[in-house]
């Protein structure tokens, strides 16, 4: 499935290479910046990025591994009670001490 | 259990109180507060003595680790703590006078004493250890708060010397306990384990390279000159540091019983050492210009004199070596006083001041019967240990002995020489006037002349302490 | 089938206590003063060490003996707590001039200590891990937290090069348990005699790559490389937390991995020995050309490593007793030295030697404890390094490693020297201006130096006040499982 | 032809058909929605090419393929064209993971391309993938707008996929399994999940909303503010996959709120009275849930406004994530003091949560709608720092 | 089904990498990546042992090694970050204040 799907991008991708006409200007390889030049020639790839969006980032990280801790124990949940509720509420309790904490540092403002 | 079985603890103990009793004692009262401790120390080793030497006390200390605290003042080792006391005393009676703000001093010697006493007091290897390191501490503070300029350098020299040695010799402890097998470190169980075979001979040398570098003996001395040479102008620490030379004493009460064949099969090149320290010691004395460094080198001979002595194995020689021991200290330590004295006067601890017994007669007189003490004049206790330890080496090694005598020779020609130049020589310039002693200098260089003196005519009641002693000790090597 | 595990949280008791405190700082750190929240930590720290007596030699585990609570563990907890009661201690003064003076702060000492009592009560090499990883990841924290150039840069290394050591550890869990076939240390003790040769060779694999990863953890050479620059450059309060507390768990995983589950696993031991033999000779001479004291002490931590690792080289009955005996007064004075190093300095970067010159005369209290702390890092008796040194020497010596004790006492003298050298200075008598700060004598610093020379100088006398409740060897049999 | 040969070769058969299926619906999907937004905005929308312009997909298939692919000088052109590829096959492949009937229905085959244990843990793997086809695409086209759009959405996605991961925590509690063809069975035999799980879904439907990019969670490309995000760059057939890739993920997220929520490949028990069999046909009622939902996202797309980007972040971390932990917590609660009792309670209990939260609507949108402060730029730089 | 031992060399040379990496890189970032790298070799190991013993505890040891490689990615990333915003660099020899 995967190397189908992937063999599909490919495939166009190279159709349009093969197909498309070749007429590059300067103009038109410019980066978009409203029909001006480029402030100081284009950012290029080694832009820096607001220090906001690392932070969702390393949030998103941490979260995700606490759900992926989730899944197994919600899937043996019934079987595992009532010792699994108490598991989760102390999870969840102890989550939300990380939430509460990133809350009140006022990490999830955007302003 | 009696108040006598109390008095050798009383005795270790009774300074280290006295030195923390200082810190809260008012300026006024300090000199009083110390030399009372002093003298009551001295008394109960008085006591001591009286009764005959002390039983063995011991006390399960850290019963898992097998230390206990076994400690016992009798024969040997009771001479010298009593020398130690005697000269604590001293030193702090010179202390009080000549040291402005004393405080410090006067609790760092009875600090000092404490560890001291508990060397010689010691029958357990570790508490032997631990009491060893002890009498560093009090050795370095005095070196670092009262020395001289080139302390920093004199210091490290000094710790890293003696520690090299000592950390040796802890391994070595332990080794002799485990290897041989005995529960606990107490003296009285290790004599009943001991270590046979090439391990022993090993463990010796562990021992001996701490009791080498404290002896001190060639080629671990070199710490000594510098260490006199940077501690105060005065003397006392040196006192002090000349008491600490307990290399001989450790060798003889425990290398000897623990390393029995060990000891015989090193014989010859220890003694060999023990000569050539000696020899080369009073060499290197005699081109000195310091008076503190030839004092030094002077000890160190002594110190060749008495390991040649212990190393014989000989009865007589260790008798005699443990004589020197005791008693050298006595002069020696008067004689480092006498220096101080000496350049309280002149500022100087030169050699070649000249014309000092014009002015100050009483000064130069007893320096030179210290003097005389030292290079083993006959009807001085130095006489009586010099010679009985040739008297045994050459039994054991003619030719060692002889090469030792040449010492005794070598010794008269320094010690003449540099009192020739410092005393009689003419000044070469400058009307300096020199005060003779006044009040308790005359305690202070009189007391130990005369200890001197009267153990050196009337030798039989230090000869009855040591001997028994000696021979119970010798016994271990199994009648040679 | 599924089977729930036991959950009995009576073992679990003191780590609760020290997690509510962490926690607690996290949140209230928004209502309520950093200084309260020390004091509500200093008062979870006390609870948690009292806690530890209500479960003394009742040898209970839960989570089927993942999390154990025995004797061993409470001893090594107890040593832990020490440290962070020293180390909350100092903080009172030292984090405002630190400019470490956040909630946050407190929040992950107090996480970090979690980890550390999670490694000292682990059954398992999970748990070990998680809580290894729990005290890592607060230290790098805790080194970066000054935001200042020396201490982010410490932070970095500290976390690249302690991520690398869990790598290699993980490594090694991954092929101890493919040997073993299990992560419980009882269950690989177990097992680890009864092996077929080529699973032999993965456990060897296991516990050297183990080996290594704690290495780094604890700072043995050549995995050193990070301490002088962490603790150096590190605000000193976090050294001290780090080069004690933190030492003291890694250690405490050290002797529950190699005491316990691999004790019976040949190898390790003679790569271990080559490693201690070069963390001393490395540690002591490095020390010994250091200017600056803060980075000397951190050097001298290195060379303690040496020392301290030399207790598992003994059987697990004398190497235990002796290494729990040792790290707990490593902690006292090395916590002791650096709470005085920490009310004194003047900036973050320490004193240099030669700036102590003097101080007897301006701070005399402090330098007679400082001596004191040095004399017993030195391994000077009557202090109770000496009984520390002594104890490993032995251990070491009992199993047949005479030579590591031989080399060990010959670096002892390099560590006796530069140990003694700024001792000293102290002393001497000096005309020069105070190069320290002058106002840094305060209560909270002074109990804690009191506590730490006390202790030092307590245990030196009577080692045995101490020394009996570790001296026991059923309690370090136990951790062999047998 | 060995075994293992012919499942290779029916696999990949699969894979083409499912594949071939998901362009076509993709191309007429673009159609469909721009004349059902142009009837709800009363203008005709595409109707030129072909009858009712039915023929338009084909003519804009053909003009992505035929325009010059443009690839700007300052672009890291290696990931520049592997963007695209990775966006459009990491969303065909997701989709092959949902079974459309019952085992061996399909000719003798299995109706899934394939088919994992974890199933649903897979599938938010590979959705999630679709997250590096945008963030490396605006990366590397080295401009400013592509940078901001990549960066913002995936900060969008990433959010979202936390509250789209936990809302079906509650979900995965009750069935106790996470394989698609478990779901469906135990919804075949209990009820659809909806029933039981209607705040799960509310929050499911509207991460889902958010991950597909779609409005009102359109933030990436806005162009208002940032031109085209980060496809401003991007040209000819590239700028098609990208498209492509939207859509097939809007698919995708359709077909799994249907399997997950509404009984997936099964039609309604009680048709099965009418015709023996008729709720396991294969495909057709996976189908019509599909197109149920698709049509849900052109309508939604037609009616509500884009949030601003900080409303999007707010509502993500304050609303949705709170709620999704709450619904888990909830359904742990009441499976582990349920007793005996049936699950109905449990409905009535998210009914009456999703009920609460839209009456008090207007209390919990001050949560999300506006800045509870200004934040300082050096504040925000020191945040960052520790 | 594939033998323990191949799944064991690919988690060997994947670790090896990883070490070389930290030995050899002298980005921040790098050498991060290199750790990270030897996690997953050390998961990819975990994993084949627990197959080769039947047994789901290496598994979940894997889950906990994922969990600790997340909360590492967090606090080194924070910290790298924090350190290139102020100078601009994170090549490990550019950090010299503590040299010594």
């Amino acid at each position: 499935m995967l190397l189908v799907a992937l063999g599909i991008g490919i495939v166009a991708v190279i159709a349009s290479a093969l197909l498309g006409p070749k007429k590059g200007s300067r103009a038109k390889l410019m980066a978009y910046e409203s029909g001006n030049d480029p402030e100081h020639g284009g950012v290029g790839t080694g832009q820096r990025f607001p220090v906001h969006f690392y932070l969702v980032a390393m949030l998103f990280i941490i979260f995700d591994i606490e759900t992926a801790f989730f899944y197994p124990l919600a899937v043996a949940y019934q079987k595992l009670i009532p010792f699994a509720f108490f598991e989760a509420i102390t999870f969840v309790v102890l989550l939300l001490v990380g939430y509460v904490y990133v809350l009140k540092k006022k990490v999830l403002e955007w302003a | 259990m009696t108040f006598t079985d109390w008095l050798p603890t009383l005795m270790i103990f009774l300074p280290l109180l006295g030195s923390l009793l200082l810190l809260v004692t008012p300026k006024s009262f300090r000199d009083e507060v110390a030399g009372f401790i002093a003298a009551l120390t001295l008394g109960a080793g008085l006591a001591i003595w009286r009764g005959g030497g002390s039983e063995l006390f011991r006390w399960d200390w850290i019963p898992p680790l097998g230390i206990t605290y076994s400690v016992q003042l009798g024969g040997v080792s009771l001479a010298l703590a009593l020398v130690t006391a005697f000269m604590s005393f001293i030193a702090i009676l010179y202390a009080a006078r000549r040291i402005p703000n004393p405080g410090p001093m006067l609790s760092l010697i009875l600090a000092m004493e404490t560890g001291l006493i508990g060397i010689f007091a010691a029958q357990d290897l570790m508490l032997f250890y631990v009491f060893f390191e002890d009498a560093l501490i009090p050795a370095l503070l005095m070196l670092a708060i009262y020395g001289k300029s080139g302390r920093m350098a004199a210091l490290t020299k000094f710790a890293a010397y003696t520690l090299f040695g000592s950390l040796l010799m802890l391994v070595s402890i332990i080794g002799v306990r485990y290897i041989g097998g005995s529960p606990t470190f107490a003296m009285t169980d290790l004599k009943q384990n001991l270590v046979q075979g090439p391990a022993q001979t090993w463990l010796y040398l562990g021992f001996l390279a701490a009791m080498a570098v404290k002896l001190p003996l060639w080629p671990m001395h070199a710490w000594l000159p510098d260490f006199h040479e940077q501690n105060h102008d005065s003397g006392i620490p040196d006192v002090m540091g000349t008491l600490y030379k307990v290399g001989g004493y450790g060798l003889f009460t425990f290398a000897i019983p623990l390393f029995p064949d060990a000891s015989l099969e090193l014989r010859p090149v220890l003694m060999g050492l023990a000569a050539f320290t000696a020899l080369y010691a009073a060499w290197i004395a005699f081109g000195q210009t310091d008076w503190k460094r030839l004092l030094a080198y002077a000890g160190l001979s002594h110190m060749g004199f008495v390991a040649l002595g212990v190393f014989s194995l000989n009865e007589t020689a260790v008798i005699g070596a443990m004589y020197l021991l005791a008693f050298q200290n006595l002069y020696t330590g008067a004689l480092f006083l006498s220096v101080g004295m000496l350049q309280e006067r002149i500022g100087s601890l030169e050699t070649r001041v000249g014309g000092v017994m014009t002015q100050a007669g009483a000064l130069g007189g007893l320096t030179m019967a210290l003097w005389f003490a030292s290079i083993a004049v006959p009807g001085m206790a130095g006489f009586i240990g010099e010679f009985s330890i040739l008297l045994g080496a050459y039994q054991v090694f003619p030719w060692l002995a002889f090469i030792a005598g040449i010492t005794t020779i070598a010794a008269a020609a320094y010690a003449l020489t540099a009192f020739q130049t410092t005393f009689w020589q003419a000044r070469p310039a400058g009307g300096l006037r020199v005060p003779d002693l006044v009040h308790t200098e005359w305690l202070i260089l009189g007391l130990p002349l005369a200890v001197a003196v009267l153990f050196g005519v009337y030798s039989a009641p230090a000869l009855n302490l040591m001997q028994p002693a000696v021979r119970a000790v010798l016994t271990a090597l199994g009648g040679n | 089938m599924l089977q729930p595990p036991e959950v009995s949280l009576t073992p679990l008791l003191p780590i609760l206590i020290v997690l509510a405190g962490a926690v607690s700082s996290t949140l209230l750190g928004f209502w309520v003063s950093r200084r309260t929240l020390t004091f509500i930590n200093l008062a979870a720290t006390v609870l948690a060490a009292l806690s530890l007596s209500t479960l003394w030699n009742r040898g209970v585990s839960s989570f089927g003996g993942s999390l154990q609570a025995d004797n061993a563990a409470l001893l090594l907890a107890f040593v832990i707590l020490t440290g962070t009661l020293m180390t909350l201690l100092v903080t009172l003064d030292t984090a405002w001039r630190a400019r470490v003076s956040f909630p946050e702060f407190d929040a992950m000492l107090m996480y970090a200590v979690t980890g550390c009592l999670l490694i000292a009560f682990s059954g398992d090499l999970i748990v070990m891990l998680i809580g290894l990883e729990i005290m890592s990841l607060s230290g790098y924290v805790l080194a970066t937290l000054q935001g200042s150039r020396r201490a982010e840069e410490s932070g970095l290394k500290y976390f690249l090069l302690g991520a690398a050591g869990s790598a290699v550890l993980i490594y090694g869990i991954a092929f101890v348990y493919g040997a073993t076939g299990s992560l419980n240390y009882a269950a690989i003790a177990a097992k680890a005699s009864v092996l077929t040769p080529e699973n032999t060779g993965i456990l060897v694999g296991g516990a050297l790559l183990m080996l290594c990863g704690f290495a780094f953890k604890v700072a043995l050479a050549p995995f050193h490389q990070w301490t002088p620059d962490v603790y150096g450059g590190a605000p000193t309060s976090v050294s001290l937390f780090l080069s004690t507390v933190v030492k003291v768990a890694a250690f405490a995983g050290m002797l529950r991995v190699f005491g316990g589950a691999l004790a019976d696993a040949p190898g390790w031991h003679s790569v271990l020995q080559v490693l201690i033999a070069a963390t001393l000779i490395i540690g002591n001479l490095a020390a010994l050309r250091q200017m600056n004291f803060k980075r000397m002490l951190a050097y001298s931590a290195v060379a303690h490593t040496g020392f301290l690792a030399m207790a598992l080289l003994g059987t697990p009955q004398a190497g235990g007793a002796a290494l729990t005996y040792y790290l707990l007064v490593y902690t006292l004075m090395t916590a002791a030295a650096l709470a005085i190093l920490a009310a004194l300095q003047r900036g973050e970067e320490g004193m240099t030697i030669s700036d102590l010159r003097g101080l007897y005369y301006r701070h005399p209290a402090y330098t007679v404890a400082l001596a004191v702390c040095l004399a017993s890092l030195a391994g000077l008796p009557p202090f109770a390094g000496f009984f520390g040194k002594y104890l490993v020497f032995q251990a070491a010596f009992q199993n047949g490693y005479e030579w590591l004790s031989v080399l060990a006492a010959l670096t002892s003298v390099a560590a006796l020297v530069y140990y003694l050298r700024p001792a000293m200075l102290m002393f001497m008598p000096d005309r020069t201006p105070a190069r320290e700060y002058a106002h840094g004598q305060r209560t909270p610093t002074t109990l804690a130096v009191t506590l730490g020379v006390v202790g030092v100088t307590a245990l030196g006398l009577l080692p045995n006040i101490w020394y009996s409740w570790v001296a026991n060897p059923a309690i370090w049999t136990l951790l062999v499982g047998r | 032809m060995p075994d293992w040969l012919a499942t290779l070769l029916i696999s990949l058969l699969k894979a083409v058909l499912v594949v071939l299926g998901l362009l076509t619906t993709f191309a007429y999907m673009t159609l469909i929605e721009r004349r059902l937004l142009g009837r709800m905005q009363l203008r005709p929308g595409p109707n030129r090419v072909g009858p009712m312009g039915l023929l338009q997909p084909a003519a804009d298939a053909i003009k992505s393929i035929f325009k010059e692919d443009l690839t700007v000088t300052l672009a890291d052109k290696l990931v520049y064209t592997l963007a695209p590829i990775i966006a459009i096959g990491m969303a065909l492949t997701a989709f092959g993971g949902i079974p459309a009937g019952p085992a061996r229905s399909l000719f003798g085959e299995n109706p899934w391309v394939y088919n994992l244990d974890a199933g649903i843990l897979a599938l938010l793997a590979l959705t999630s993938m679709g997250v590096y086809g945008i963030f490396l695409g605006g990366w590397a086209s080295g401009s400013k707008y592509p940078m901001l759009g990549a960066l913002r959405s995936s900060a969008q996605m990433i959010s979202y996929e936390l509250g789209m991961g936990l809302s079906i925590l509650g979900l995965l509690m009750l069935v106790g399994t996470t394989s698609f063809q478990g779901i469906v069975g135990w919804q075949a035999q209990n009820g659809v999940l909806i029933l039981f799980q209607a705040l799960g879904f509310a929050l499911f439907l509207i991460s889902s909303f958010a991950e597909t990019n779609r409005t009102p969670f359109d933030l990436p490309e806005a162009e208002q503010e940032i031109v085209a995000g980060y496809l401003t760059e991007y040209s000819a057939i590239k700028w098609a996959l990208f498209q492509m890739a939207e859509y097939v993920n809007m698919i995708t997220a359709s077909a799994i709120m249907a399997t997950l929520f509404f009984g997936g490949w099964k039609g309604p028990q009680f048709l099965n009275a009418v015709i023996p069999g008729m709720s396991d046909w294969p495909i057709v009622w996976l189908v019509a849930k599909i197109a149920f939902f698709l049509f849900l996202f052109i309508w939604v797309r037609g009616t509500l406004p884009r949030l601003r980007y900080d409303q999007l972040m707010r509502f993500g971390w304050k609303l949705l994530l709170p709620l999704a932990l709450a619904n888990t917590v909830v359904t742990a609660a009441f499976l582990a003091f349920r007793g005996s009792g049936g699950l109905w309670f449990l409905g009535v209990l998210s009914f009456a949560g999703l009920l609460a939260l839209l009456i008090m609507s207007d209390r919990v949108r001050v949560l999300w709608n506006q800045p509870t402060v200004r934040r300082p730029e050096s504040e925000a730089v020191r945040a960052g720092g520790d | 089904m594939v033998p323990t031992t191949y799944y064991l060399a690919l988690s060997g040379i994947l670790f090896a990498l990883g070490m070389i990496g930290v030995l050899t890189r002298r980005t921040a970032i790098m050498v991060f990546l290199s750790v990270e790298l030897m996690l997953n070799a050390a998961n990819i190991a975990l994993v084949a042992f627990a197959r080769s013993w039947g047994d789901p505890t290496g598994q979940t040891a894997v889950f906990i090694v994922m969990t600790l490689a997340a909360a590492e990615v967090a606090i080194g990333l924070a910290i790298i970050v924090a350190i290139f915003r102020k100078r601009e660099t994170t090549n490990v020899d550019d950090l010299a204040a503590l040299k010594g």
